[in-house]
Order: structure tokens, then sequence, then C-alpha cells
């Protein structure tokens, strides 16, 4: 494979790295957040890239003549699965991220730790 | 006989069930020795303690902090290092999470 | 909270939100035939609520958006689904019954290249058509919970 | 018959997820026709549990797939299996048997517990959710569902620890316990896709058939094995759990306690099935070991110090985690010679999956009683509670026994299993379990005597609803019962399973695969 061909490969790791940094070393809930979904955007973007081929069409496109190159539609399925599940995901996080500011009257990440020890 | 074997040793709960009950009516029939004319709430079954008053029974109850404080003052090393472990942060939790990762990830990779 | 925007943003929402919400029906309804399906168009229509909501405010909500029948909405879409799934259950659950029967969504798809044949793929458009009710209902319910917030309850 | 059997895989996902969506509709005609209709759901889903597992067991040792959307059988002559599908084998209806268990004390015990209130509906639905989730997680034969089915459950289990929304713990705990499981959750989708890339397909028959240990397949199970044991809660990874537990509603927590073993299934399955002899094994048993014994270790000294009943009982839980994950580890690093005591390892850790729910379950289920009763958690304010609550001190006190590992209970059973065999690897194992279990006694000596013993130190205390009872009264039969009669539930139930992990490999591939 062709350094260009793996640079959607080398961003989206980053992309993981980025929101593994921003869960770990961030102190906002709200950015936190961010993280987890930049993290999944990074896994979304590798299962898109697996399902690429050069020039091809999208496998749903019925006006493609019969010999054209068409991607993988399956990591596609897979990728539309997962941005879904992300929404949920994604909605109750900043439900509870909501909840804990007008408890904790905070979002710093260190103040909220009544349940400890 | 319902058991199990281990290939090492067996378990039969049902006979240890009976043993259980036999020793129970052991124990039972000792106690048919004690005698009769004990009576509760009188001054026979009262705490004496050196003749002074006793303290009332709320008072008395062990409560969940009396029991083992004795072992857990033990551990204090222990017990201190292990409680700033868990900080109820959830960076401190991502990171568990990843250093432990890591570690598998290099386990797997050097071990063949 | 402010309870709505400048005039601007408001007229701009009156123009566009018919379109945004043919569009979503769009989307929806050729989820068989083109990208998308029922998911995304649900959320399209949603992001017309979304637009609503922030242009008018939480004060314009009531009398139009009623969560109690977004919800229902939501779950009428949900067990849509599932009934059309269990329509199958002859052969195997999710089995499509209409596909190729030449009743309706039951057309046979020519090969070769073809502008797309809207009543083809049997069971499939009523499943997006369930899944977009359910994803508009649930997002405009999410969103009308975080604006409005949950009361606080005092039992316990 | 036969048909209601042949299509019971899915409908066993179905009928849960049909409640969980009716369950609001129908709470809008009344209190009672909803609790009416959860209990009739529940007991339909319990009896096809039961089919699937007789038809299973009736049929021997080959697995049973469900194929979505298509004909069943497979056509034939496929290269590649490309339908979703459910592939169950003796593993698989044992988590089955396990879900509906625990799904039927849940049921019975939520008749009351919202009755009055307000969003007894939703209560409902989520817990109907979670256990859809967990049962599609038993039983999927596709690695990309399982992630599916992992993260329906993760939401739904995060919206029962967050239910009750006036209380800051949970929000908390809800908070950090959904980051936490999203995360796993997207490590294991990676591992998905990176094992998408390198082999082609998603179903696990199929990739286990074509995974050879090459260095991406390395990567991908690190993935798993981290993601999966953190959703099992394994220290040093189980900071959420007795959060998680603690703050979740009493019925939910014992689900929440479901949906970690079935986290625990996926890692086994994944190892056991999925890579199996492909890969060295010793290490990786032994990484398990590691972890399980930290786990037990630090789940009962933490357990020692908790002032609050449910973290008390939820760092028991995360202990037990750890019996499981020593045993199965000890059969998976010497999977490669295959002598007997593997055998029995894993068999007394899947044993002990069950007699660990249902022990678990009845703790979480009697504190949710104390603590409705009572309205306090903290331990050091209760006192005297078996002069009120005489049903709810036995009960409890079954449960503690049967955990810590009395005899004749069914702890005691599953643990000697753990314990014989562990030794026969190394005796430091055994002892160290053995320690735990010992320490385990003690927490529940101390919860027993600083709550239910002594005078009445509680004025107000309400008595409790009869169902709840009943549903604690359900796990204590099946503790005595699975206790009494160890060897028959371990030749029916157990055994297959236990079977299914120690060589069923070859047979899981070739129900999907052909030849």
């Amino acid at each position: 494979m062709s350094a260009v061909g793996s640079l959607p490969f080398v961003v989206s790791m980053l992309l993981v790295i980025l929101g593994l940094y921003a869960l770990l070393f961030k102190r906002n809930l709200i950015k936190m957040v961010i993280g987890v979904s930049l993290i999944e955007t990074g896994v979304n973007l590798f299962l898109v890239t697996l399902g690429y081929r050069t020039a091809g069409v999208a496998p749903i496109y019925t006006y493609a003549p019969a010999t054209t190159v068409r991607v993988l539609p399956t990591p596609q399925a897979l990728t539309l699965t997962s941005i879904v599940i992300g929404l949920a995901t994604t909605a109750l996080l900043l439900s509870f991220a909501v909840l804990i500011y007008r408890h904790y009257g905070t979002l710093d990440v260190s103040k909220i730790k009544e349940l400890r020890g | 006989m319902d058991g199990i074997s281990t290939g090492f040793g067996a378990w039969n709960p049902i006979a240890w069930s009976l043993l259980f009950a036999g020793a129970a009516a052991i124990a039972w029939g000792v106690r048919r020795f004690g005698r009769r004319d004990c009576a509760r709430g009188t001054g026979q079954t009262k705490a004496f303690l050196s003749g002074n008053e006793a303290p009332a029974p709320e008072a008395l109850h062990a409560r969940g902090d009396h029991l083992y404080w004795g072992m857990i003052d033990g551990l204090a090393a222990y017990y201190r290092r292990i409680r700033a472990v868990h900080t109820g942060i959830l960076s401190d939790y991502v990171g568990w999470f990843v250093g432990v990762l890591g570690v598998v990830l290099l386990v797997l990779m050097l071990v063949r | 909270m402010k309870t709505e925007m400048s005039v601007i943003v408001r007229t701009i929402t009156r123009c566009v939100y018919p379109l945004i919400l043919v569009f979503g029906f769009y989307v929806i309804m050729h989820g068989h035939l083109t990208p998308g399906g029922g998911f995304q168009g649900g959320a399209v229509v949603a992001s017309a609520f979304a637009l609503f909501l922030v242009a008018f405010g939480t004060k314009a909500l009531k009398g139009r958006l009623n969560p109690h029948l977004l919800q229902s909405l939501e779950e009428i879409g949900a067990l849509a689904f599932l009934g059309l799934a269990f329509l199958g259950i002859g052969t195997a659950f999710f089995y499509n019954i209409l596909a190729g029967s030449g009743s309706v969504f039951g057309g046979a798809v020519p090969s070769g290249p073809n502008p797309g044949v809207l009543n083809s793929s049997g069971t499939l458009p009523f499943m997006n058509w369930a899944v977009g009710l359910k994803v508009m209902a649930g997002i405009a319910c999410i969103l009308v919970a975080m604006l409005v917030g949950s009361r606080k309850e005092a039992e316990e | 018959m036969t048909a209601l059997a042949n299509h019971a895989p899915v409908l066993l996902i179905a009928a849960p997820l049909f409640a969980a969506f009716a369950a609001p509709l129908v709470g809008k005609l009344g209190e009672r026709v909803r609790m009416a209709f959860t209990v009739a759901i529940m007991g339909i889903t319990g009896c096809l549990a039961g089919l699937l597992a007789a038809t299973l067991y009736a049929q021997g040792a080959a697995p049973i797939v469900y194929v979505l959307g298509g004909q069943i059988p497979l056509p034939s002559g496929l290269a590649v299996p490309i339908r979703i599908m459910l592939e169950v084998d003796g593993l698989s209806a044992f988590m089955v048997l396990l879900t509906a268990l625990v799904g039927i004390a849940a049921v019975c015990y939520n008749i009351s517990y919202r009755r009055g209130r307000s969003g007894g509906a939703f209560y409902d639905s989520l817990t109907f959710l979670l256990l859809a989730g967990v049962f599609g997680l038993v039983q999927t034969g596709d690695l990309f569902n399982f992630f599916v089915f992992l993260e329906v459950t993760s939401i739904a289990a995060c919206a029962l620890i967050g239910f009750r929304t006036w209380r800051n713990r949970s929000a908390e705990a809800a908070f950090k316990v959904m980051a936490l499981y999203t995360l796993s959750g997207l490590f294991v989708l990676l591992a998905v896709g990176l094992l998408y890339g390198q082999h082609g397909g998603l179903n696990i028959a199929y990739l286990a058939s074509s995974v050879r240990g090459a260095a991406i397949d390395r990567v991908a199970l690190a993935l798993l094995l981290t993601g999966l044991a953190m959703k099992a809660g394994a220290v040093p990874m189980h900071m959420w759990a007795p959060e998680a537990y603690g703050e979740a509603p009493a019925s939910a927590a014992m689900v929440l306690v479901a949906n970690s073993q079935a986290s625990l299934y996926g890692l086994f399955r994944v190892l056991f099935t999925l890579y199996g002899m492909s890969i060295g094994t010793t290490a990786i048993g032994w990484i398990l070991i590691v972890l399980a014994l930290a786990t037990i270790v630090v789940g009962v000294t933490m357990a020692l110090i908790q002032k609050d009943i449910k973290r008390l009982i939820a760092f028991g839980a995360v202990s037990q985690i750890g019996y499981m994950l020593l045993a199965v580890g000890v059969g998976f690093a010497v999977l490669a010679t295959r002598p007997a005591f593997g055998l029995t390892a894993i068999t007394g850790g899947i044993f002990h999956m069950v007699n660990d729910i249902a022990c678990i379950g009845l703790l979480f289920l009697g504190a949710g009683v104390i603590v409705r009763a009572s309205g306090t958690r903290d331990l050091n304010a209760m006192g005297g509670l078996a002069h009120d609550l005489r049903a709810t001190t036995v009960l409890f006190a079954i449960g503690a026994f049967a955990l810590a590992g009395v005899p004749p209970l069914n702890g005691f059973a599953s643990k000697l299993l753990i314990y014989e065999s562990t030794f026969q690897l190394s005796p430091v194992l055994a002892v160290i379990a053995v320690v735990g279990s010992i320490f385990l006694l003690a927490v529940f000596l101390r919860v027993f005597q600083a709550a239910f013993l002594g005078p009445r130190l509680l004025r107000g205390v309400t008595p409790v609803p009869v169902t709840m009872t009943i549903a604690m009264a359900f796990l204590a039969a099946v503790v005595i019962g699975f206790g009494l009669f160890p060897g028959f539930f371990i030749d029916k139930i157990v055994a297959p399973a236990a079977n299914a992990l120690w060589q069923g490999q070859s047979g899981y591939i070739a129900a999907v695969m052909g030849g």
C-alpha cells in the first residue's frame, strides 16, 4: 500500500489518540465527551477506509455501469450503525453532564468524586 | 446420592447435611442436660459488670465500624495505598484502562 | 434563557423549515435507492425541530411539540419495525416477504444502469419509515428534554 | 412446538425488546395492566429460554444456528457466511438460562418497586432493553452484532444507573460508567475492524477458521481482552463497578451483574472459540490469572471497609468476578496440554457464574429491601433490623453465606471445584482464593451483625411489598437447590457449557462453515 493510501489509517489512529488525550488530561466533562466522540470518529474513519477501493462508486448508486468498481458496502453499514450508537451514547453522556452540573454546580472532573474509597 | 468429584476429592452435600443434622441432634441432646429452672428476664440472665449498672442495649450494639477495626488498623499501610488508588476521578479510571491495554499489548507482542 | 432569537433568524427559519422537512422525508422515502434511510432522514427532520427550538425558544414549544405524543410516536415506530420483522417469521425473523411478490413495494428491479425503482425492496421502505418515525420523535424528545430539563423529584 | 423451538433464539431477543417498547404505551392503560404485561412477557421469555436449552441439549453437542432474514439452514457452498446469524452452543444456552433467571427475579421485584411513583413504565422499559441486550450478547454468532448488543446493554445499563435523577451520586456514577463503557465498546469495535480488514469477515465461526495469530490478530486480541475485561470489572479497571452497582436501583444492580457476566462470556468466547490454539495460550492464561488474583484481593479488602451497604455488596460482586476469571484463566493456560484439571477448572468457573448471580442478586435485592424499609444506606446507622424484617433476614443470610462459600450452599460447590483445580497448576492460586473467601465471610458476618442483629435501633421501619420477598425467595430456592444437588446441575447444564469451551471450537466452526 502506498504512503498516500495509508494516510487515512494514520489519521484515524491520530484521532483516537487525540480523543484519549482529551479523556486523560482535560478536566471539563464536555471536553471529555468531545474526546469520546473523537475516538468514535477515528474508529468510524478506520472502518470506512477498510472498505474503500480506488475510484470506487457508492454501492447503492443505480446508474453505475456494471463494470464500475464499487466500494465494499459492509464497512459502510458498520459505520452507519456505529454512528447511530454514537448518537445515543453522546446524547446520554451530555444529559448526565447536564444533571451533574445541576447537582454539583461544576463540570470539573476532579471535583466530581463523591464516590471514592 | 448426588455429589461431585473433582478428581482430587469429592463433595456430597446430602451426606454432609445428614452429618450436620446428626451433629445438631447431638448438640440438642447435650443442651437438654441444662438446668430447667433458668428464667429469662430475671436477674439470672442479667449481665454482671463488677456490680456496675449495665448500659442500655442500644449503646452496646456493635455497629459496622466496630467490627474488625483491629485488622483494618493492622493493614493501615495497605489500606492507605489502596484507598488512594480509588480516586473517584474519571480521568484516572481511563488511565488505568489504557495502562492495562498497553501492558496486555506488550505481553502479547513479546510472548509468542 | 432568552426566549427567541432575532427577526432575521426567525424569518429564515420560517422559510427553511418546510424545505428541511421535505428533504428529510425524501431521504426516508428513498432510503432503499439512494444513500440515506430512516435514521438519516429522521435526523434531518429532527434537525428542523432543533432549528425551530433554537429560533423561537422553548416558550413557543407549548402546544406544538407535545413530549408525551413524541414518546408515544417513538415507541410506535419501534414497535412497527419489530412488527415488520415479525412478518417474515414464517421463514425467518426479518425475512422480506414482500420483495418480488408483485404487490406493494414488490416490483422487480431491472439489471444494469437504471434510475432506480421506487416500487421495490419489499418491507425495507416500511422499515425505513418506522425507523424514521422513531428517530425523528426520539431526537425531538432528547432536544426537548435537554432544553426544558428534567424536573427534580423530591422522593427517596 | 418445533416451529417455536426453531425460532426461539431470535424470539428471546424480540420478546424483551417488544416489552421494552410497548411498556410505556401499555402503561397508559394503567399500572396494573402494565404489571400484568411485564410479568406475562417475562414468563414467555423464561419459557422460551427453557425450550431453547432443552432443544439444544436434546440434539447433543452441535450448536443451533439461526439465520436472520434468510433460509434455515444456510445455503450451502458459501465460502464466506454473509448473513447475520445467531449461534447457540452449550455456553450460550447456559448464559440464556442464567439471564432468564435474573430477568424473572428482576421483573418480580419490579412489580411493586415504582408503584404509585412516576417513571415506572420507563424503568420496566429499560430493564427489558438491558435483558434483550444481554440475550443478544450471549447468542450472537457475529462479531459486529456482538458490539451492537454490547452498546445496547451499555446504554440501557447507564440509563438505569442514572435513573434516580434526583440523586447527585447517580448522575456522577452514570456519567463515569457511560464514558468507560463507550470507550471499551469503541476498543472492541476497533478490534472488530482490524479483524475484518485482516480476514474479510465478521462471523465468529468464519473468523475462527481463518485466524492464525498474526500481529494484527494479536493487537485485536489485546483490544478485545482489555475492553471486555473492563466491562466485566477486573481489577485494576474495576472502579466503575462499585459505583454502578451501588447507585443503580436494587433489581437493576442485579441485572448489571448479569451484564458483566455476559461480557465475561464474550471474553471466554473470544479466547476459546475465536482464537483458541492459534495463539500461545499460556501467556494469555497468566494475564487472566494475574487480573483475577488482583480482583479477588482488592475486591474483598475494599468490601471490608465500606460503610454504604450497597457499595459493600458491589465490591463483593467485583471479587466474585475474580473467581470466574481465575478458573477460566487456569483452563486457558493449560489448553495446549489439556490435563484433566483444566476442564474441572472451567466447569467450576462456569458453575460459579450462576451461583454468583443467584447469591449476589439475592444480596442486592435484600439490600434494596433494607434501604427501602429503613431509609438509610449507612451500615453504622443500622441495627436490629431482624426484629422488623424477618423474612429478609433469613434470605439475606442464605445469600451471604452462599456467596462466602459456606457448605452446603451452592457457592461452596463451585468454589471447591475452583480451589482443587487451580491448586494443581499452582498452590499459591488456591491459597489466595481460599483466603479471599474467608475474608468475604468476614465481610458478610460484619454486615449481618451490624444490620440485622442487636437491639432495634431504627424506628419507623416500613414493611415491604410481598412481591419483593417472593423475588428473593425465588433466588434463595435456586441457591439451596444448586447447593444440594450440584452433581445434577453440573451434569445437565454446566458440563455442556464447559465442553463447548474446552473442545467445542471445531464444532462451532463446522456448524456454520460446514465440514
